[in-house]
């Protein structure tokens, strides 16, 4: 209750005030409202963290930096007017937002209007494939991490079991699980995995025992669900009660989620995700950058803050290298970019129809002893995999 | 390729998750029938359920079940109040008027949850969340027992205290004929606060019940429980408390038998093409009494 | 008498200089014009006709679906996209109303609810068709002329266009044969029929309008999002947008559905800005307020309380 | 004189219950024909089985010659029926003109000369000073003439009023009265439903007496009141 009435009290006040000193203002379109607004917080969480740490650290070109945030309501008509309002106030560059459905609409309107936009969230394939040349992300993908899964895949059928065969694939009917899906039945294509169940439902189920059920049936080797948090939840714990059995099991999304572990307890145990960052992985300053963001937050950090941070890093290094704050200096030194962070390395390249896209290494994460661990690749894990994942009547 | 085991496996599943169907619906189908308003913010209700089980459990620790001794009583009153309050002043108004502003309510309560608890999902955890109980071939979750067992005994108690006590008389009075029930000396105004008071603490008992399986998410979540709440009610007739089990139970198998033999994508579809097909060719629902319409 | 077409001229005119004062404003003022259009192609229905649709995003959705997926598949100029989704959106209209329309009250609402939702599965789950959940992209489109379709000018003025149609479309409604028979089919189907009316046809009809419009603007919203996802374009809480924005504003009243849109869609812009967390409860709160106290709507309650009033005065004379 | 209506055999049931049943009539053209019968008779039933509003379970109408035995309602408004209802329901936001314009649409359909229509038949119930007035809290009286202006202004052959005259005061009942006699006098074939015996007697050039959904009697209103047969169906056995 507390909560409320501060977010009432605070927000207009937070959001309308000019800033006092002439900083450099940097637009942000965010979901901080309606059906996103649980990624929205934290990608906010995320950029306050960099921007205290870059303004303590000088700030760009000498001056402080300050945050221009508009809230989208989740939903691509606000965020358009946001873009025209942000517009209105000359910022050089704009990051934003969660959803495809919001994010893709404002990259065709910012291509037109050639405003620099920084992706924020959104991790669909079709906001940089075409692409354009306003347009940088230095996040993942869905074929990044579709194929993150299945390099895991290989890697455990090359490591430790070569008659790991046939896969099953249950995915929701939004846009990031459908896209995952369709990059996943490629994939296992050309990899040679055997696609032995191919199941979509609609947003807001809660019971998957037929799917399940029938996946049973099948027996497969290889489970890869993709799944929103509330979702991977009860697959997780349906898995256990239709007593489904796979070596390795990958959820996407919803296990990443420090809370996921919280609900499903044991069940997690031995299951796979893939994030673009996490607390334990083989990278300089990545201690310091974790106890930074649960410091913000409270609570245990995920890769979406880690994603807040990395856009507003990726866009002062722009800004501090541009040649002035046109927008097509900061569009250039965008193209320009080549920047180590705690998150990830940041170059922008033009590759299989990307355009403005970083080649992230994704990383995948297994839930061992009740902690996300990450596992894969080799180079930049924490602990070895555990594989295979145990039957339930073992457990 | 009908396999006997599995189709059995099926069935249970769908009668198991149509009794949770049932406890969602039942609400909606008392305060219909008594008060004609569609509550359009009963999902809504339902989530309010949920996050009092979580707040519970955060807070004591409380096993969910306990919380229902809370957040029952808690719901009957938060629903009189709001129809005192709210609802009450549109009795002139126009009939789509109760409809409106119960959608305003959804988005109030909604985002009063987001704004208290966060946007982030929340759960209660418990041992049995998936346990299981074998019978023969066949395994049944003990949490959708449970949840069945908690329907059976709400709509028992709901069904006894419509029929045998003096309360039940005046709600079924002011629901067949309200000039009638006011002319010999029923108080409809305050019966009709008392139904919405049940209702929602029906609402908010789903929720509890539900919370071990499924998520709260603040303003996502509510529109679907709405929408389930609906079809069961019209499956069975609006209005018709013992056909509001049947129609969830309805529900519940045309869903998982779909999913299971035809495809899953089209899930949703099968239960609201049943519900169509029931609107049309009997709106009186599968199990109401037919009435003359003139 | 034909006041309403004088203030719709006005309202043209200013609307036609609306971008010279404030370039910098158009993303509102499409989401505006587009409401104010959708809300009174709604009332047609749910208003003039009485028949309260929460489906009428399928239409906002067929609309918009065949100009993004004729644009980015079969390289059909949108203007002929739009033509065939008018037919399309009264086709579907047609059988949509002749399958529901013996259902009365809240009966027929909800069917509305059941058909949006299942048309919303197959454009999710029909990829081949709609190019599936992950959504359409429209990279380019023909100019007319030179025009530039995607520029927000050109959008502005479309939006524009529309909204003035279908207003118009409503002010000679209201006077013509067509429109008294949906107010008598309204407020009693069996005086309708002593009058001659055939209340399935007549209803066929407003629908027939009502969702033609409807997807009309659709169309014009594709071209201004230029890029579509099923999820969000046939979903259940748009179709309850468009009702409520007529219905606050006053269903069955030449202006109410454009005073909603200014309402919802202004207060909306406002409250993002001002309250950012809290603008959904302060909506929720004002969709209450509104059918609480004026329960036939900002339009709606003075109209009636001038009628009242004048008759009052008549009869003391 | 040709039959303007003419019905055979009409049977109505609901459920089980047969509310009319096998009921015959022949209403000559420009004649009134009086429906009467106690509470519960069918009488109503058969005037909507007329008119279309209820389905028949067998039995034919014919209006002109034209079988209608298949039209709904509104087509055989359209073929030559008008009817009133007994609790007449005016749009009350309209302007009296504006309630009858409706109907006159029927055969005018463009709004200039719908005017005409209905102003003319405003005219003819004695409504057209008011044209401009919302019917909201119209009188008794002038509801009633409100509801006749409206079947009037479909420019029916036959016209079936139901209990126009239930409730009027003395003045109005006589100016009603007047109104009726008047349309007979220009052609008009009227059926009336009808307990006020008085008009009955005074316009009826025929009337036929119902009980428990059969005709038992018919002829001139003078004899029909008299028949014995009629007093008991009104005044029960005893």
């Amino acid at each position: 209750m507390k909560k409320l009435l501060a977010a009432t009290a605070v927000a207009p006040w937070l959001l309308m005030t000019q800033p006092v000193l002439a900083d450099i203002e940097i637009g942000v379109i965010n979901s901080l409202s309606g059906a996103f607004a649980a990624f929205g917080q934290r990608y906010q969480a995320g950029m306050e963290v960099a921007l205290e740490e870059i303004n303590s650290a000088g700030g760009v070109k000498g001056e402080p930096i300050s945050l221009r945030v508009q809230d989208d309501r989740s939903e691509a008509s606000s965020a358009l007017a946001a873009v025209e309002s942000l517009n209105r106030q000359d910022v050089p560059l704009i990051m934003g937002s969660y959803a495809s459905s919001i994010t893709g609409p404002m990259a065709q309107l910012m291509t037109r209007k050639e405003i620099p936009l920084i992706v924020l969230g959104s991790a669909d394939n079709s906001i940089t494939k075409p692409g354009s040349p306003w347009v940088f992300r230095a996040k993942h993908n869905s074929t990044i991490v579709a194929k993150t899964y299945f390099d895991y895949f290989d890697y455990l059928r090359e490591n430790f079991d070569d008659s790991l065969k046939t896969v099953a694939m249950l995915y929701g009917n939004g846009a990031w699980p459908e896209s995952l899906a369709k990059e996943g039945a490629r994939l296992a294509e050309e990899r040679g995995y055997e696609v032995v169940g191919n199941a979509s439902y609609d947003q807001g189920t809660f019971d998957f025992r037929p799917i399940l059920n029938r996946f049973r049936a099948e027996d497969p080797d290889l489970l890869y669900v993709v799944a929103y948090a509330e979702d991977g939840v009860a697959i997780a714990r349906q898995l256990r009660e239709v007593n489904l059995n796979a070596k390795a099991v990958a959820i996407d999304t919803g296990a990443a989620l420090p809370s996921f572990i919280n609900q499903v307890g044991d069940l997690s145990e031995y299951v796979a995700t893939v994030v673009s960052w996490s607390k334990d992985v083989q990278r300089d300053g990545v201690e310091d950058l974790y106890q930074r963001l649960k410091a913000k937050t409270g609570e245990e950090p995920t890769f979406y803050e880690a994603e807040g941070y990395l856009a507003l890093r990726v866009a002062a290094d722009a800004l501090e290298r541009a040649e002035s704050l046109e927008r097509s200096d900061v569009r250039d030194a965008l193209a320009e970019t080549d920047l180590d962070t705690p998150v990830t390395h940041v170059k922008f390249e033009s590759f299989d129809g990307f355009q403005g896209q970083n080649p992230i290494r994704s990383l995948v994460l297994q839930i061992q002893d009740g902690e996300h661990v990450t596992v894969f690749p080799a180079d930049l894990a924490a602990e070895k995999v555990r594989y295979p994942t145990p039957s339930w009547d073992e457990r | 390729m009908l396999d006997y085991v599995s189709f059995l496996q099926n069935l249970s599943n769908g009668l198991l998750i149509g009794g949770v169907y049932a406890l969602i619906g039942v609400g909606l189908t008392l305060v219909f029938g008594v008060m004609k308003t569609i509550n359009f913010a009963h999902g809504d209700f339902v989530i309010l359920g949920m996050y009092c089980a979580v707040l519970l459990n955060t807070l004591f620790g409380w096993d969910p079940y306990l919380t229902l001794l809370v957040a029952m009583p808690l719901g009957f009153l938060t629903g009189a109040i709001l129809q005192r309050l709210v609802l009450s002043r549109l009795v002139e108004a126009p009939p789509e008027s109760s409809l409106l502003v119960t959608l305003g309510l959804a988005l109030v309560i909604g985002n009063i949850l987001l704004l208290t608890f966060g946007a982030e999902p929340q759960s209660v955890h418990v041992a049995y969340a998936s346990s299981t109980l074998s019978l023969g071939e066949i395994s049944l979750s003990v949490i959708l027992l449970l949840a069945g067992l908690a329907t059976l005994i709400v709509i028992t108690a709901l069904y006894a205290i419509l029929n045998h006590t003096e309360l039940g008389r005046s709600i079924r009075a002011t629901a067949d004929n309200r000039l009638g029930a006011e002319l010999v000396g029923i108080n409809t105004r305050w019966i009709e606060a008392v139904v919405f008071g049940i209702g929602m603490a029906l609402a908010v008992t789903a929720g509890v019940v539900l919370i071990p399986l499924l998520f709260a998410t603040p303003t996502f979540s509510g529109a679907i429980f709405t929408l389930k709440a609906f079809v069961v009610t019209v499956l069975g007739g609006l209005g018709n408390i013992g056909a509001a089990i049947a129609g969830g139970l309805l529900l519940g198998v045309v869903e998982v038998l779909g999913a299971s033999y035809l495809t899953s994508d089209y899930r949703d579809a099968y239960g609201l093409l049943v519900f169509l097909l029931v609107l049309l060719l009997r709106p009186e629902g599968l199990f109401g009494k037919t009435v003359k319409r003139v | 008498m034909n006041r309403h077409y004088l203030i719709l001229s006005g309202l043209v005119v200013l609307g036609i200089l609306y971008p010279q004062a404030f370039p910098g404003y158009l993303s509102v003022a499409i989401t505006l014009l587009l409401f104010a259009g959708w809300a009174t192609a709604w009332d047609i229905l749910g208003g003039w006709a009485g028949q309260v649709s929460l489906g009428h995003a399928s239409f906002v959705g067929l609309g918009g679906y065949f100009v993004a997926v004729g644009a980015s598949q079969y390289g059909i100029a949108p203007w002929w996209a739009v033509a065939m989704a008018l037919v399309a959106a009264a086709v579907l209209a047609y059988l949509w109303g002749r399958l529901t329309f013996k259902l009365t009250g809240p009966y027929f609402t909800l069917s509305t609810i059941a058909i949006a939702e299942i048309l919303r599965l197959v454009a999710i789950n029909e990829g081949w068709l709609t190019g599936g959940a992950t959504g359409v992209f429209i990279m380019s489109l023909p100019e007319p002329f030179g025009l530039d379709l995607f520029a927000r000018q050109t959008n502005y003025y479309l939006a524009l266009a529309f909204a003035a149609l279908t207003v118009l479309t409503v002010i000679a409604m209201s006077r013509n044969k067509f429109g008294y028979q949906l107010r008598a089919v309204r407020e009693d189907e069996d005086s309708a029929m002593a009058s001659g009316i055939n209340p399935t046809t007549v209803k066929l009809k407003a629908f027939m309008l009502s969702g033609a419009l409807t997807a009309l603007g659709g169309g014009i919203y594709a071209i201004f999002l230029s890029f579509l996802e099923p999820h969000v374009i046939f979903y259940l809480l748009l179709s309850v947008q468009i009702a409520l924005t007529a219905i606050i504003g006053g269903r069955g009243t030449i202006w109410g559905p454009c005073v909603g849109a200014l309402l919802v869609v202004g207060s909306g812009e406002v409250f993002r800005t001002t309250f950012a967390e809290a603008n959904m409860l302060i909506y929720g709160l004002l969709i209450m307020l509104v059918v609480m106290f004026l329960p036939r709507g900002i339009v709606g309650e003075p109209a009636r309380y001038l009628i009242r009033r004048a008759y009052a005065k008549r009869a003391q004379s | 004189m040709p039959s303007a209506l003419k019905a055979d055999g009409i049977t109505v049931q609901f459920g089980g219950v047969v509310a009319v049943d096998n009921v015959s009539l022949d209403v000559q053209q420009g004649t009134i024909l009086g429906l009467i019968g106690p509470n519960g008779a069918g009488k109503t039933t058969l005037f909507n089985a007329l008119t279309g509003f209820v389905p028949l379970k067998a039995g034919r109408i014919a209006l002109h010659g034209q079988d209608v035995t298949h039209l709904a309602p509104h087509a055989r408004v359209r073929a030559g029926m008008g009817r009133t209802f007994q609790t007449e329901r005016p749009f009350e936001e309209l302007t009296l003109l504006e309630n009858v314009l409706v109907a006159a649409f029927l055969r005018e359909p463009k709004r200039r000369h719908a005017e005409q229509l209905a102003m003319q038949v405003l005219e003819q119930v004695g409504l057209a000073d008011r044209h401009d007035q919302p019917a909201l809290d119209l009188n008794l009286a002038r509801r009633r003439r409100l509801e006749l202006a409206k079947a009037l202004a479909v420019q029916p052959r036959v016209l079936f009023l139901d209990e126009m005259m239930a409730g009027l005061n003395p003045p109005a009942l006589k100016e009603m009265i007047g109104f009726v006699r008047e349309l007979a006098a220009q052609d008009l074939t009227i059926v009336m439903v009808e307990h006020i015996m008085e008009a009955i007697i005074e316009l009826s050039d025929h009337v036929i007496v119902m009980a428990n959904g059969h005709v038992i009697t018919e002829g001139l209103p003078r004899e029909v009141i008299e028949d014995p047969r009629v007093i008991t169906a009104y005044l029960g056995e005893d």
